[in-house]
């Protein structure tokens, strides 16, 4: 609980940080006050990407050492991924609607795949709901949680493997084509979603463990199973 | 009235089997979307006509759940649970209609989560008072899927162990549906009637009724 | 004695195979007949037929006055029960569900449920799936099928494997009760002991029905 | 090389199932080949631009139907007979690539009536030597979709909404194999390189197929 | 006696039913173990554990020399069989067949088939369909794929039911073999007289074991 409160005040702390840089900072030429939203929409998916290799790491965990934590830790990251991944889709969204004039467009793959890998991670929260065992829930995600990862790099690779309107990675091993000022608040605002996050998961995992605490013991078997009433057969 | 209580009954437990899944909400119309997703990945980046394909995707996939009604159909009826109802004394028509009535709900259930994600998604040019037919058209093109879906999964599983090309007959009884649905649509865009359309759709729905009711008992013994 | 069912020189042919050749019995109320034989030799199949679920290619047949080759079984149906060696049960339902839905769709009082539960001995796990029953358990809910659907004709195939000892007395009080109303049952098993209330016991071999001493 | 022995009988044994049941033949070709005419017709005959998503509507069809293909093998796949294998000392990893043999083989099969369908309606302009990559990207497509089935198959052995689960979770994996079926295609009319998406194919594939290998041992627990 | 298989304190929960709950047991080389107990007792988990097919979620257990929690189990399962209450034959395939897939696939001669089906009396009646065959006749393929594959451990589930009286004679015989040649067999039944070969029977209830007179 305190674990969960101090991240939180630090997570205040970070991106109350963030968002005065990225109020303060040099906007772009070309897109104006609109770039501003980088700071949001960047960190979000980075953050959505962490998450989701998260659960990877902790279903493969589970996978190996078989123990309830694990299981824990990757519903917790696949939701809270699914929630950034929300927020970066809606700023995208949001975005387009502002420099493209349109808030979707199809012949975008890095749309597409986002949209997919959104879905995805739905369709993993579905499954967990769609078994009552927490073991075989704990097994099944486990697996799927391991496959699913692979719509990360997809993701992050898709433009460039296609002409997209949205653009290529601006940071890359061979320098960044971003203003210095630019970069540095969105670095800041990486650490603070980073902080942002690891809060979120903190929280979650103290309702996960909030609801284990209330979950109804089990009785055994056999103990309803009696033997017949015989001198009942005429009353039915 | 035997035969509405059973068919009701039968369709009240296919549906509570369904709800417990939760597939319609949780399930189902992510899936819908997803599935809209694909067409524009396969159609790559030229394309320019997305609002154009919107609504013949959205009958394509209407039927492809039309296909998974047949299949789960073939599948969920045992041998053994074939036996039970007919020694419940469920009437196999009244079996009949119950599927449909079931099936027809979820598809339809489908078909709206479909219709609203493909609007979204694919932002078509449709004319003004589309809404009407489209329901109209949706409603009935739904009933028809299901009622051919529950045909087929009925002949084969009923056939199963004869090698029959019967079950091939039946899909192409989707033809007048997918015609009539679409062209409803088109209908409107062209300013002409519709009428014709709706009345292929109902025509369809009711052929396949009467089939479905006047097959039941002999498919229900050839499974035998 | 009112002839609940007969047969008169039924043959019945699935695949290539004949399976029963000129079977002749009588069934009347208040008879309890006992089949025995050896595995594959037609049980399975004479008990179906008398259910009307399998039609004879020969010969002829009525079922509670229903002609077997006529359409007027379907409407005798709902008065016939069969115990199969595979229970039937929808495994998705809770034991109690399913035989909610059984007694709906036959158009039975659903009061009965409770207390045939109680009588087969389920109350306490009335909520529990069809596949997160055990094979005996799934039995039972079958005999508390037949407690409420009240048959008139009663075929068990070996329904007494899987139940335990003290559920096994289910059968024979199932039997008595629709005896006692004026029906009948067939039973189908491989133990003489189970047997033992048969009136008439007949031996299936090479497709006919021999009365045994 | 027990691996081997093992994987090619247990693909032998559900080909012959297959071939004796034949619901791929009965009911997802027919409803897949409708599923194609529907476009032509949603589209109005007047569109000349349907030869030109032929290709498109091939790889998406193609996908969602084909993704039903592989599911069915994973339906048959009962507790008791998932039990026996394992008695009998079956690698779970074998079973895995027997079950992706056998399943690449009917989706293949799917995939050539679908074609075959595609062609004669769409009659779609396609460049020179487009039978190799056609081929070479639909063997490739093939053999990952049936992956991506069997392992969502095996995630969701057990559950009571099954199919609809498992499509949800096949759905947007199989994206990577629509993107490099059709760009195959695109490639060649564009006069590109194909390599980049036959490759994209072959990763898939290889990942898929690693990953089935490898997490094969604890999906074979997962329906218990 | 080297130990073929035990458990200690294993208990297993499945769903929110708590079915084993703590089971200690020992088997031995050339021990024939029965199990008794009422209907949903857990009889048929606990053959499913000592099959390795249900890891226990608390306590300890081998079999076969692999440790119940490790990966090792995977490599003795195809030491160890199991007979369960619903046979397991691929319908679609005719008996031979089923047992030549079983033979092919755990790498046994398949030269065995033919006597196997001798063995068990359905030369005859090899070509039928798992579909077109007779209860009966499905538990005598099994018990051929039994004989066919020779396991160390032989795990019986009411394997007695549905064989007719000549073919029950099969189930000593299978597991006079397997004793003699150094495993062991666990026998799970309802009726006494089929626990007669056991050398210890044990009674199931409130998930735990206790040894009966
Ligand atoms: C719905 C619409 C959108 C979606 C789904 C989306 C998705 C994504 C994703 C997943 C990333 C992270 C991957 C990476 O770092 O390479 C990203 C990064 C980025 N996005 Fe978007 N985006 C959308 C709209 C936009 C718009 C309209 C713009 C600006 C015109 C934009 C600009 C950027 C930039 C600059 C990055 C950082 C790239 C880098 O520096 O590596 N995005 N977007
Ligand atoms: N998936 C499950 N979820 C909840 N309970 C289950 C599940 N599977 C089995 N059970 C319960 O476990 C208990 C033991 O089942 P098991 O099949 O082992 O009994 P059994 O002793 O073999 O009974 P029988 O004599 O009827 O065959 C039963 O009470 C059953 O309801
Ligand atoms: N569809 C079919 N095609 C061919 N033969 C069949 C078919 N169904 C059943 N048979 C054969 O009919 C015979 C009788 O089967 P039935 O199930 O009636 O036997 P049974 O007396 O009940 O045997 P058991 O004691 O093993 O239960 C068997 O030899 C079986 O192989
Ligand atoms: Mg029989
Ligand atoms: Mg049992």
């Amino acid at each position: 609980m305190t674990r969960t409160r101090i991240l939180f005040a630090l997570a205040g702390i970070a991106v109350a940080a963030g968002l005065w840089l990225a109020f303060t900072s040099p906007t772009d030429v070309v897109q104006g006050e609109f770039s501003r939203i980088i700071n949001v929409h960047v960190p979000s998916m980075w953050v959505a990407f962490m998450a989701f290799g998260l659960t990877a790491a902790s279903s493969i965990a589970w996978l190996l050492r078989k123990t309830a934590r694990w299981d824990r830790l990757a519903e917790a990251s696949a939701e809270v991924g699914v929630l950034f991944t929300a927020v970066g889709l809606f700023t995208g969204m949001a975005w387009g609607q502002a420099v493209w004039g349109r808030a979707w467009d199809w012949s975008d793959v890095r749309l597409a795949t986002t949209a997919v890998m959104f879905f995805v991670y739905i369709g993993y929260l579905a499954l967990r709901r769609a078994t009552p065992d927490p073991y075989a829930r704990a097994r099944r995600s486990a697996i799927l949680g391991a496959i699913a990862v692979i719509q990360v790099p997809l993701v992050y690779f898709s433009v460039n493997l296609f002409r997209t309107l949205h653009q290529t990675q601006s940071i890359r091993p061979d320098g960044s084509t971003m203003p210095t000022e630019m970069l540095i608040a969105m670095g800041v605002n990486v650490i603070a979603f980073t902080v942002l996050f690891a809060a979120l998961i903190a929280a979650r995992l103290d309702v996960a463990k909030a609801e284990l605490a209330v979950a109804p013991a089990p009785v055994q078997a056999d103990q309803g199973i009696t033997p017949p009433r015989l001198s009942e057969v005429e009353d039915v | 009235m035997t035969f509405w209580k059973q068919a009701i009954e039968i369709a009240r437990v296919d549906l509570s089997v369904e709800r417990r899944t939760g597939d319609v909400f949780r399930i189902v119309i992510p899936f819908s979307v997803i599935a809209l997703l694909v067409f524009p990945l396969a159609l790559g980046v030229d394309l320019s006509g997305i609002s154009l394909i919107g609504p013949a995707v959205y009958w394509a996939l209407g039927i492809l759940f039309g296909m998974q009604v047949a299949l789960r159909q073939a599948a969920a009826d045992t041998p053994e649970r074939r036996d039970l109802y007919s020694l419940l004394g469920v009437d196999p028509a009244a079996k009949f209609a119950g599927r449909a009535i079931s099936g027809s709900l979820l598809t339809l259930g489908f078909f709206s989560a479909l219709l609203v994600a493909m609007l979204i998604l694919y932002n078509p040019r449709l004319s003004n008072g589309w809404v009407g037919p489209a329901i109209a058209s949706t409603v009935l093109a739904a009933i028809g899927l299901t009622e051919l879906g529950t045909l087929a999964g009925e002949v084969t599983a009923g056939l199963r162990s004869r090698t029959s090309l019967a079950s091939l007959i039946v899909a192409p009884l989707a033809i007048p549906l997918v015609i009539g649905g679409s062209q409803t649509l088109e209908a409107i865009t062209r300013k002409a009637s519709i009428l014709p359309w709706i009345l292929l759709l109902l025509a369809t729905d009711l052929a396949l009724a009467v089939a479905g009711v006047g097959l039941a008992r002999p498919l229900e013994e050839t499974s035998r | 004695m009112t002839s609940l069912a007969s047969l008169a020189h039924v043959g019945v042919t699935l695949g290539e195979s004949r399976v029963l050749n000129g079977v002749t019995i009588a069934v009347s109320a208040g008879q309890v007949v006992g089949v025995a034989g050896s595995n594959g030799s037609g049980k399975t199949t004479l008990l179906r037929v008398l259910a009307t679920l399998l039609r004879p290619r020969t010969g002829e047949g009525q079922v509670l006055g229903a002609d077997l080759g006529s359409n007027d079984v379907f409407g005798i149906r709902s008065q016939i029960a069969m115990i199969s060696h595979v229970p039937a049960v929808i495994p998705e339902l809770t034991l109690e569900e399913n035989l909610v839905h059984a007694a709906r769709v036959s158009g039975h009082d659903m009061d009965r449920v409770a207390t045939a539960l109680r009588v087969v001995g389920l109350e306490g796990v009335m909520g529990r799936r069809g596949s997160a029953s055990s094979f005996g358990m799934l039995r039972r809910a079958e005999i508390a099928r037949l407690l409420i659907t009240r048959p008139k004709l009663v075929l068990l195939d070996e329904a007494f494997s899987g139940l335990d000892s003290d559920a096994q007395a289910l059968i024979d009080a199932l039997i008595d009760r629709t005896v006692n109303a004026g029906g009948a049952a067939v039973v189908v098993s491989h133990d003489r002991a189970q047997l033992r209330r048969a009136t008439t016991v007949f031996a299936l071999s090479a497709g006919t029905l021999e009365e045994m001493a």
